[in-house]
């Protein structure tokens, strides 16, 4: 049943050390800011994180990285001009990379929300990131043997929720978030809006409410949690 | 010792175990009946395989719709909070292990949670599978609701199924008219009888019985 | 881009023998029995057909399998109460058919739209109906690999299309619309209404244009296409 | 003959070579440049892999919306007819070969059509792929946009790639300031050439070149 946080800090407590955590997102659009200010200043560590990119400037996801939280990084993207924290632990040997097709991404993370064990792509067959894995030419073409990434917490951002856990999303801010939803164990998410069960149109609901564990309502822009909180 | 359980019973016994807030698929035939006995308090939603959350009774008289069908394609109506989505999105909901309890039928079901309950392997039969098979794997609880004894007194719970399987392992609860057995790693538990006693069924049946704990 | 065909006959015209068809539907709900009337006018034969079931009563599929155009029917649940007709050429030996659990039909069709090779599912496994397929366990658990249905038409039905073939579905209506949309060479619409391209939400789009080649309005319920029709 | 084709000449000719009614992927950088010369009668629809079908120009002023951004993470605005998806749809349809035309940029491209895009294997370079080995493999058509040649004179278009490959015979089309090659099972051929001629070409690359046809 779904859980209506007071906090974005509520919303994460149960996240811990070592858990895998899927974060939505595709640039800003989607990002859920607030949840990824509040995993930092939760404390866990030891994580795996799933995200296009490996962070970027001075906020959310690079500070994660900047504070060595993140054990891991599985993405697409990793390297951009503001990736700096990145940059620094990745060539200090401080974080492991697995560097994945975003579209192989996208669909391992499908491929774990959809039960399937795992999938041939054409995508990267013939490549170095197919190196070590099982290929097979299918009816004349090559395929990449992927398996779908599970994860322990999805943080996302949705436009709304109704008190089910419903999601809508808004323009290309939907990108990972209806797929991270369906591959994590606990889905956790911040929203613009709550509104009464009954209230969105039943067909044009992307995330069903069964894929929702978390929900919290952020007003606006929050503030960046600073330096001083995060050493705490 | 009551009496043995009527078909009714025992799907008010079946709603009665499911946990609040769940979601269930329950299966066309038997297990439907358990949506009678379902409370308001229990806040379970129910999903159909063709593409629906949130489920609600049949439909009747002015409610009909035809575009507004369960798996068994009778018309049913939408409840608050209710969701749609094609199938392959339905099916992946299920596959994916987010439901939490389906109820389905059974013509046998083994000690070890085999399920066959689709085909009767005989040879003149046209096959036809439907969605039994993607029921029986993915939700997180399979319970069976069937009656315990064919009509010529065979077991219907045996030590390892004759007619074609539906699913490997994958039943957890076998909600029958004379016990609810359990099924673990340990073996099949007696969790309640009606009417009879674990060593009266013991002496019909060739599944090890293990008593309630 | 997108054909606004004038009549169900005209939308399937290009349905040639030997073709593979998927058919949406399943019950009543989304069957689009306009375009499967036409398609039997039309002659087509030899057809291998994909849907849910093996047609009902004396209408629709039931009737091109009476007539002997469905070469091989591939679908989950052929056997009802009234699938007199395909029980009728099943034991005469004069149809084939592959039999598919449902779930792995719908990501089958999936499976070819979204370019996928194959894919581990768990339905089936350590059942007749895995016999001959690859299977592996991956992490304690069984899985059979299943193989993309493509095909080259799709006859299905929507609620209401635009101008660029942009649909939207109606309840359980939708169900095996949209993946079979994006699995088929050409994809065939009958819809209730055609609006202007900019009248749906682009949030609320289900199938999108690029995934429709012909639209047909179908005006209430036509007339079933008669014996004598059908035998000219 | 006329000259060597600046970024906007070249650009404008792709868009000219695109098919009306096409659905079109334009990668970051030089192959955005594309969409400045593509006319309304074209009627080409844009997609942007982060999830939108009918994606318009570059948003301006008022127009900025955070969530409306395109795969550069520039924001952009909406046309009528869009549509909005999440990432794994947005990946199955271009993977599914739905898109006609996926134009991209290239360190090299090979005689068979191999693309190398992605990395210069630099050892101590970070890897970032993003949508690159998608797109390569999805579209129906990928033609490459780039100057033919390395500022120091080495041509781009080589018998087998030197970079790790992006995808592998994918390329259709390249191209370049100095000429339009085209990839087919023949080898590959030249089109038509800018400022120059197709021996002068020939002598500065060693894939064979075949004449227009």
């Amino acid at each position: 049943m779904l859980t209506i946080a007071k906090s974005a800090q509520d919303a994460v407590a149960e996240i811990h050390d070592g858990a895998t955590v899927l974060i939505g997102g595709f640039g800003n659009a989607g990002q859920p800011m607030e949840l990824i200010d509040a995993l930092l200043a939760c404390g866990a560590k030891d994580l795996t994180v799933v995200n296009n990119n490996a962070g970027q400037a001075d906020a959310g996801l690079a500070l994660l990285i900047k504070e060595r939280k993140v054990k891991k990084i599985i993405c697409s993207f990793p390297r951009q001009s503001d990736s700096w924290h990145f940059d620094a632990a990745y060539r200090a040997g401080e974080i492991e990379l697995e560097l994945v097709p975003q579209g192989n991404l996208a669909e391992r993370i499908r491929a774990a929300g959809a039960g399937i064990g795992g999938f041939f792509t054409p995508t990267g067959y013939g490549t170095m990131l197919a190196e070590g894995k099982e290929t097979r030419v299918i009816d004349g073409k090559g395929y990449v043997l992927e398996s779908p990434i599970y994860a322990d917490f999805a943080l996302i951002k949705a436009l709304k929720s109704d008190k089910t856990g419903n999601l809508v999303y808004r323009k290309t801010a939907r990108n990972f978030g209806p797929i991270m939803a369906a591959a994590a164990k606990h889905t956790i998410v911040q929203v613009n809006e709550i509104v009464e069960t009954g209230e969105l149109d039943p067909e044009v609901i992307v995330t069903p409410g069964i894929y929702v564990d978390t929900v919290v309502k952020i007003d606006g822009k929050a503030p960046a949690v600073t330096e001083h909180e995060v050493n705490q | 010792m009551s009496e043995k359980l009527t078909k009714d019973e025992l799907a008010r016994l079946v709603a009665k175990d499911i946990a609040p807030g769940s979601f269930v698929n329950l299966g066309i035939g038997q297990p439907t009946l358990v949506s009678n006995y379902l409370t308001a308090e229990q806040d379970v939603t129910l999903h159909t395989e063709n593409g629906m959350l949130g489920m609600g009774p049949q439909a009747q008289g002015d409610e009909i719709d035809e575009d507004l069908i369960n798996a068994g394609k009778i018309p049913v109506t939408e409840l608050p909070g209710a969701s749609y989505f094609h199938h392959a999105d339905s099916f992946a909901m299920m596959r994916g292990g987010h439901l939490d309890v389906c109820v389905l039928g059974a013509f046998q079901v083994s000690a070890t949670g085999d399920l066959a309950n689709w085909h009767t392997g005989a040879p003149d039969a046209i096959p036809a599978v439907g969605g039994a098979m993607d029921l029986a794997t993915g939700a997180k609880d399979v319970y069976v609701m069937m009656s315990l004894f064919t009509k010529d007194g065979k077991s219907k719970l045996v030590p390892e199924c004759t007619y074609p399987l539906t699913g490997v392992n994958c039943v957890t609860r076998v909600y029958t008219n004379e016990a609810v057995f359990l099924i673990s790693e340990d073996g099949v538990r007696v969790r309640e009888t009606f009417g009879t006693t674990i060593e009266e069924l013991q002496s019909k049946m060739d599944v090890k019985l293990l008593p309630a704990e």
